[in-house]
């Protein structure tokens, strides 16, 4: 059974506490499965006691893939609902239009899924996942560990602050080791997946690295196929084709080919948490809601903003009191994560998710082919560094 | 193309001047109530989304002279708009002068690009234009995603990466929510003045014989051309201002935002709202943003309002020849004569 | 860089452009609208055929299906809706087509959402080799196609008897109606040819490039790069600039500093035509 | 030209831009004669012959020998036999002359409709001259030619033509004056508007003549030559 | 003075005007011919809008062919066109504004305006709207814009064409004004002899683009051949 709140089955009565959230829903892709997850999860604690009494009011809002909506509704949520937290934001163009937004209100962000730097480089918006780049280049020291590659070659959008981020990664750590690297920026809406792929095969890399939405991979793969390159190069991708109706889809001419790097536990995983997220799905979601790595996100980033919450007096819950309370989460544990979570109070950044995992396509199936490894991010010094004086794992 | 009596009356009354700044009352007039109903009224949301719509109104009010005056058809307007909002953006941040410095040299820079946009189209017309000024968004579009919009950064392009984003300030004496909306609307009543002005004027009289026929301007000694290039130039300023005016309203703007087809829907728009009348530039704008922002406000699913906006626009396009505005001022007429007849007996 | 791999990848995605360029023009010469939603007819048509093979419906029977389901779309939309804009300008009659896009693109996001699909042919696995570069037997189907099309509309425009309604309804609605030719006849007639051609390519298209209700229903705008390359009249000119622009578009691929744009091959081709020759043109100076 | 092809018109009304121009008017006109309709610029002629061919909206009924035309399309009414040259050499700019006339012409039969186009050809010989040129580089004259042509063409029961001499040259006037006395006399009834009066009414049989959308004559054509001032009266009341 | 020599213009293969040479001094002069003979393709060689192959034109001592149609039409050249072309949506005073704009110096546009409504007796109907108008309005609208602005030489293409024998008389003793009151030059096309015989001391006759016959009017439509090929008489 869906463990939450204290447990007691008994529906929280009290005032509501106001939480927010800004979802990608109508667009190139739906992100809003993570938000149907920490719906489903508040739902859950507000039917198991709430917040010491007090239940959850959790509006979320589809910025439709527009910065100029996703601005109106922050201002919505922040100025005219009066939301003391936004729990779990997944949205493209969210937090480019909004961080500093939040950073003015003094308001905290515990994003489910964040996609651009912009979301990894504010100092109020702190997702539970890790990110392309950090995910990309945890696909890169798979690449490097186990299939011993010695030639790699980046595709990425050509949209600022993703593709090109992502890729430098690669590139500089190919450096590093001594690799060859190339990098190819693509327009997502191009019709022409052929070119791009044959572009990147004309170095006959060991492997290539994607670092697209799963409307652009899908393609891609498909035109790879027709090329006959799925034998001859190992494709690698980061978390954002970690969807369980790739594999399927992609079909079998990918079995052992397409490797995708986890921002969180595997979906089926029996472990503990990521059991009872299943079971708050089946409880208090809609049985159409996917079981999907966003979902997992939203669920995580809802159960961090309870244990924020719960440690506040419940007569005195308010955006500093709230704020303070996330500032304070520090070794978060959930065995969805490969690392405790952790706000980093003082940070300017923060990406406390960056262990991952791997799996390959399977039958139609995801099958994990690696435990958890710290993602090999040359960027992620300063994290690492604060990791270690904070004394965090 | 139809064009309907009050148009014309607008138009009739281009002549006799006495009678001409009276017309052009109307504008600051009506823009003024309507801010200030806005402003009692609105919260954040709503206020927000207001000064989207104010802001994009003029670049509609450019359109309907294109189309309205020159049954010319651009569908790169929303495009020129994301020009404006570019130079504005890249100008503020460069140099960091007051908001109108750069708002200005965001609608000069999209006027001159409006009018090399114009310029292969000068000798073109109807569907066969239009068609070439939506190659125009569609090139603009692959490009500002790869660009996208200068946030402080360095280099031309001025892409902060990531960090140190920064916003565009707002003018000093509208820094506010309200306030800027406030601001956006007198920018907006001047550019509809400007826009009206052309209208009653000369520039009017030129533009309604290259409607009736090239040569029977050229026979009237109309400079066909320039008055064409003009009317590309002003209609590209107007689209520049608004694109400056959104900046300033998010403090940043983004490349994805900025597709072809939001050019098409610009222009399916300013139809729905009215070519022939200047508040039908203002209806448009509402349009753009209000309506969807309500559609949100109601939690209504994203595709379900596009599918609510395909068939109003739809319903409008097949009962309202003039637009919205059309049928306002058709009702006005009405009621005025009305009444003149009720003073009669 | 070896090009020619890029030329034949090309001939692929120009089939693409041909095919909805040459499905563009026909109507056009017909009835004097530029359907924008030619797009989305065909994604429909599409997603239905995904539906079907999901409920391990025979391929031939989608296939059937997704062009009838097409069909009917866009004889519903010519026979009942787009009459209501007759009397505006072609521009107005254009934009009337956004509607049923926008309807559709709704429809498809409602029922399918935006999962990337992937609709296969078994002519996906055959190919012939040409210059280290695989070209597809779909893609094969798509390049004669939109030949076969092109030969077909041409002789039905210029030998039979419906072709020239057609072309006089496309030159002046109301003077046509008043010499005797049956206007809600041949509009609907064109429609539904339009129909068939937007079902099969649509089809061709969610195999070739993606099936996407919103993604499909773009690729329109490109489309018309071709078709204003062929002056919005002739279909062989407007088949060959559609196979020019993607073999362009493909062959920019390997210029590192040109590749990310290179999507905006078919509009800057198109505009560099137009300045160049457009002025000239006819049809630019034709009103329509 | 089968039955009987005589046009009724009852109680017809019109209004254009939302203000009366036909004001309920009735006359008839017979099968195998040529009647004029005569009056002032605006006095409402094209209105009425637009209306009775369906392209403007009418109050009123129009009965065709034994069919009503209720509620026709124009395309139908044209196929019912009834065949409108309208105001203003109008034709199909882009297609080529020959084009302009095969398109008009609606017997079912190709060969028909061949031989009806010769028969067009033999009445305009300048339009054969030029059957592959596009009709919009044809001159004025020549567009009112094809405009003519394809009223013959469609071989109608009754044939209204505005505005006959329209930008035509004497000569050419002459020959369709002619054509149109013969196609009278082959069983078809002629509606004819012309500003020129005394051409007119030495063409025609019958003579209605339209004072501001009013029917203030409606005889013999001959009458209305002997009291040319009823005419005048009409004219000057504009 | 109109002095036309050696004028062709050509359509790829069909020549509209072959080797035409013609001098026309009378003020008020006549232009017919059959349909198709070259009338309209004329006016327009001489309003600028067809560039012939060969041969001169002068108006007066001023060589017209090197102008552009818009600077003809500041050097005081003013044409109608064969289809009326009053604008619908413009009062009859902006439809005549609209000329006057370009060819009337700011200070005296207003007067010129009213100078030519009054001479072709519209200035009650100068607030009306030019759709409202009918066929006569809208042709004497035409000439009013013929006249503003210091006219040398106006081309009328059928401008009574349509209009009755009434307004056509009404129509052509303005136009015998013109040279009068605006010293003007004025050529007219028309297939209405009786209103070329009425009008015009002097006539030109054009068939298949070729000069047939030029000359006092009553002599040209004396003479058989015109008779032959235009009246259509044995
Ligand atoms: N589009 C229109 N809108 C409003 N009124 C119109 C329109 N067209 C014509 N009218 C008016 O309708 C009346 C009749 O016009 P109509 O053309 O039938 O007259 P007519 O007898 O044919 O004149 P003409 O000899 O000039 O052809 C006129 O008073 C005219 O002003
Ligand atoms: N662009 C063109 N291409 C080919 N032939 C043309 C073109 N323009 C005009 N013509 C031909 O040139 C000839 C002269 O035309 P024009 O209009 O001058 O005749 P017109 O004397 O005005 O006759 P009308 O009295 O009927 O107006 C016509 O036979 C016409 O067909
Ligand atoms: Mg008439
Ligand atoms: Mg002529």
């Amino acid at each position: 059974a869906a463990s939450c709140g204290d447990n007691s089955g008994k529906p929280a009565t009290g005032e509501p506490i106001v939480v927010g959230a800004i979802t990608g829903k109508t667009g190139p892709d739906d992100f809003s499965n993570s938000t149907k997850a920490a719906k489903a999860y508040f739902d859950c604690l507000n039917a198991n006691g709430g917040i010491k009494g007090r239940p959850v009011k959790y509006l979320v809002e589809d910025d439709q893939w527009n910065p100029e909506i996703a601005a109106q509704l922050a201002a919505k949520l922040v100025n005219d609902e009066k939301a003391v937290l936004m729990v779990g934001n997944s949205s493209f163009v969210e937090c480019g239009a909004n961080a500093d937004f939040y950073k003015k209100s003094a308001i905290l962000v515990v994003a489910g899924v964040g996609v651009p730097r912009e979301c990894f480089f504010a100092a109020n918006y702190a997702p539970t996942n890790a990110g392309p780049r950090v995910s990309m280049l945890g696909a890169m020291g798979y690449a490097l560990d186990q299939l011993k590659a010695k030639s790699v070659v980046c595709i990425g959008p050509n949209i600022p602050n993703v593709g090109t981020w992502s890729c430098d990664g690669i590139i500089q750590l190919a450096k590093e080791k001594g690799l060859t690297a190339e990098t190819i920026l693509m327009d997502p809406g191009t019709a022409d997946s052929t070119s791009t792929i044959l572009q990147a095969a004309a170095s006959k890399p060991d492997v290539i690295i994607l670092g697209l939405p799963k409307g652009v991979t899908v393609p891609l793969l498909t035109a790879a196929e027709e090329q006959g390159l799925n034998q001859s190069i190992k494709f690698l991708s980061a978390a954002s084709a970690y969807d369980l109706s790739v594999p399927g889809t992609i079909g079998a001419g990918w079995d052992g080919n397409f490797i995708v790097n986890m921002e969180f536990n595997d979906l089926e995983a029996t472990t503990p948490d990521n059991q009872n997220w299943l079971a708050v799905m089946d409880q208090y979601g809609q049985k159409s809601d996917p079981r999907d790595t966003f979902a997992q996100a939203g669920y995580l980033a809802a159960r961090i903003a309870e244990t924020a919450l719960m440690t506040l007096d419940p007569a005195n819950v308010n955006r500093e009191t709230a704020s303070a309370a996330v500032r304070g989460i520090k070794g978060f544990k959930s065995d969805i994560f490969c690392a405790p979570w952790y706000f980093g109070d003082g940070q300017t950044r923060h990406n406390a998710n960056s262990t991952t995992r791997m799996a390959v396509s399977e039958a139609g199936k995801w099958k994990v082919v690696s435990d958890c490894a710290p993602s090999p991010d040359p960027e992620l010094k300063d994290i690492r560094a604060f990791e270690k004086s904070a004394g965090i794992n | 193309m139809s064009v309907q009596p009050q148009t014309i009356a607008s138009n009739a009354e281009g002549l006799s001047t006495m009678r001409l700044p009276k017309q052009l009352l109307h504008v600051p007039v009506t823009t003024a109530l309507f801010a200030a109903v806005v402003v009692l009224l609105a919260n954040s949301f709503w206020l927000s989304a207001a000064t989207s719509a104010v802001a994009l109104s003029l670049s509609v009010a450019g359109l309907a002279i294109l189309y309205g005056q020159l049954g010319l058809v651009s569908l790169c307007q929303f495009a020129l708009v994301g020009v404006g909002g570019w130079a504005t953006l890249r100008i503020g941040h460069a140099f960091h002068p007051p908001f109108e410095v750069s708002l200005l040299a965001g609608g000069i820079v999209a006027s001159a690009v409006g009018l090399a946009f114009g310029v292969p189209a000068l000798r073109l017309r109807g569907l066969y234009l239009a068609l070439v000024t939506l190659m125009l968004a569609g090139g603009f579009q692959i490009i500002i995603s790869a660009w996208g919009f200068p946030d402080g950064g360095p280099g031309f392009l001025g892409r902060a990466d990531g960090s140190g984003r920064e916003m565009l300030a707002r003018p000093v004496i509208a820094d506010g929510e309200v306030a800027y909306f406030l601001y956006v609307c007198a920018a907006a009543a001047i550019g509809l003045l400007i826009a009206q002005w052309h209208k009653l004027a000369r520039p009017g009289r030129a533009w309604a014989l290259i409607r009736k026929g090239e040569t029977v301007a050229v026979a009237s000694g109309v400079n066909v051309l320039i008055y064409k290039a003009w009317a590309f130039a002003l209609s590209g300023l107007l689209a520049g201002l608004a694109g400056g005016l959104l900046a300033g309203n998010v403090g940043q703007l983004d490349g994805r935002a900025f597709g072809a087809f939001e050019s098409l829907n610009l222009f399916a728009l300013a139809i729905v709202g009215g070519v022939f009348n200047w508040y039908g530039a203002l209806i448009a704008g509402l349009l753009l943003r209000a309506v969807p922002a309500l559609l949100t406000d109601l939690g209504i699913d994203g595709y379900i309002t596009i599918g609510i906006f395909g068939v109003a626009l739809f319903h409008a396009l097949a009962t309202a020849p003039t637009g919205i505005a059309g049928q306002i001022a058709g009702l006005i007429a009405r009621l005025n004569s009305g009444l003149s007849r009720g003073r009669a007996r | 860089m070896n090009i020619l791999p890029f030329v034949i990848s090309g001939l692929g995605i120009g089939a693409v452009y041909a095919l909805s360029g040459v499905g563009l023009v026909v109507l056009f010469r017909a009835t004097g609208v530029l359907n924008f939603a030619f797009g989305a007819f065909g994604a429909m048509g599409a997603h239905c055929a995904w539906q079907l093979l999901e409920w391990k419906v025979p391929l031939i029977v989608a296939i059937l299906a997704a062009v009838v389901v097409s069909t009917a779309i866009s004889f519903l939309y010519g026979r009942i809706f787009a009459p209501m804009l007759s009397h505006r300008d072609t521009v107005v009659r254009a934009v009337g087509t956004l509607a049923p896009a926008l309807v559709l693109i709704a429809v498809m996001g409602v029922v399918w959402g935006e999962l990337p699909r992937r609709l296969q042919f078994p002519t996906d696995q055959m190919f012939v080799s040409l210059f280290a570069a695989r070209l597809t037997y779909t893609r094969i189907i798509a390049l004669l196609l939109a030949v076969a099309m092109v030969v077909a509309i041409t002789l039905l425009l210029s030998r039979t008897r419906l072709g020239l309604d057609m072309r006089a309804l496309a030159n002046d609605r109301d003077l046509s109606a008043v010499l005797g030719v049956r206007v809600l006849h041949t509009e609907t007639a064109a429609w539904i040819i339009t129909g068939i051609f937007s079902g099969l390519a649509g089809l061709l298209l969610a195999d070739l490039v993606r099936l996407q209700g919103t993604f499909l229903t773009l690729l329109v705008i490109p489309a018309i790069a071709a078709a204003i390359l062929g002056q919005l009249r002739s279909l062989w000119e407007t088949a060959a600039a559609g196979i020019l622009i993607g073999i362009a578009e493909a062959a920019l691929t390997p210029i590192a500093w040109i590749s990310p744009y290179r999507a905006a091959a078919p509009f800057i081709i198109a505009l560099a035509a137009v300045t160049i020759l457009g002025g000239t043109a006819k049809a630019a100076l034709k009103d329509r | 030209m089968s039955g009987n092809s005589e046009v009724r018109v009852e109680n017809l009304v019109v209004e254009r831009g939302g203000k009366r121009v036909i004001h309920d008017i009735s006359f008839s006109v017979a099968a195998g004669e040529v009647t004029t309709l005569l009056g002032a610029n605006g006095a409402g002629k094209s209105s009425t012959v637009m209306a009775m061919a369906g392209v403007l909206p009418r109050g009123g009924a129009v009965r065709l020998g034994d069919i009503a035309l209720e509620g026709f399309v124009p395309d139908r009414i044209r196929r019912a036999g009834l065949a409108l040259v309208p105001e203003g050499h109008r034709v199909l700019g882009q297609l080529s002359v020959e084009d302009n006339i095969l398109v008009a012409a609606l017997d079912p039969a190709a060969t028909a409709r061949r031989q009806g186009l010769e028969r067009a050809y033999e009445i305009f010989p300048e339009l054969a001259e030029r059957r592959r040129q596009s009709a919009s580089d044809l001159s004025g004259g020549q567009k009112q030619m094809v405009a003519m042509a394809q009223a013959f063409v469609a071989k109608p029961r009754f044939m209204i033509v505005d505005e006959l001499s329209l930008g035509l040259a004497p000569a050419v006037v002459k020959r369709l004056a002619e054509a149109l006395k013969i196609a009278a006399a082959g069983g078809i009834g002629v509606l004819l508007i012309e500003q020129f009066a005394n051409l007119a009414l030495d063409l025609a049989d019958k003579a209605l003549v339209l004072e501001r959308g009013r029917l203030v004559f409606d005889g013999p054509a001959a009458t209305l030559k002997a009291q040319p001032d009823i005419l005048h009266g009409a004219y000057l009341a504009s | 003075m109109i002095t036309i020599d050696n004028l062709v213009v050509q359509f790829g293969g069909v020549k509209p005007i072959n080797e035409l040479s013609a001098v026309l001094t009378a003020p008020v002069a006549g232009l017919i011919g059959p349909n198709g003979a070259g009338k309209t393709t004329l006016l327009n060689v001489l309003s600028g809008f067809i560039r012939p192959v060969q041969g001169t034109v002068s108006l007066g001592a001023q060589a017209l062919l090197p102008m552009t149609p818009l600077q003809r039409v500041r050097a005081g050249l003013r044409r109608s066109f064969q289809t009326e072309q009053v604008v619908g949506d413009l009062t009859v005073a902006g439809n005549i504004a609209a000329i006057a704009d370009h060819v009337v110096g700011a200070p005296h546009r207003s007067e010129a305006v009213d100078e030519a409504l009054s001479f072709v007796g519209l200035s009650a109907a100068a607030d009306r709207l030019g759709q409202s108008l009918n066929l006569f309005q809208r042709r004497l609208v035409e000439l009013a814009k013929c006249v503003v602005g210091k006219p040398k030489l106006i081309l009328l293409d059928e401008p009574a064409a349509g209009l009755t024998e009434e307004e056509g008389k009404a129509f052509r003793e303005l136009v015998l004004r013109i040279p009068a009151e605006f010293r003007a030059q004025i050529l007219v096309i028309d297939h209405d002899v009786d209103l070329i015989r009425s009008m015009c001391s002097e006539t030109m006759v054009l068939d298949y683009g070729k000069l047939l016959a030029l000359g006092p009017t009553q002599t040209v439509l004396a003479d058989p051949n015109v008779r032959r090929a235009y009246l259509g008489e044995f």
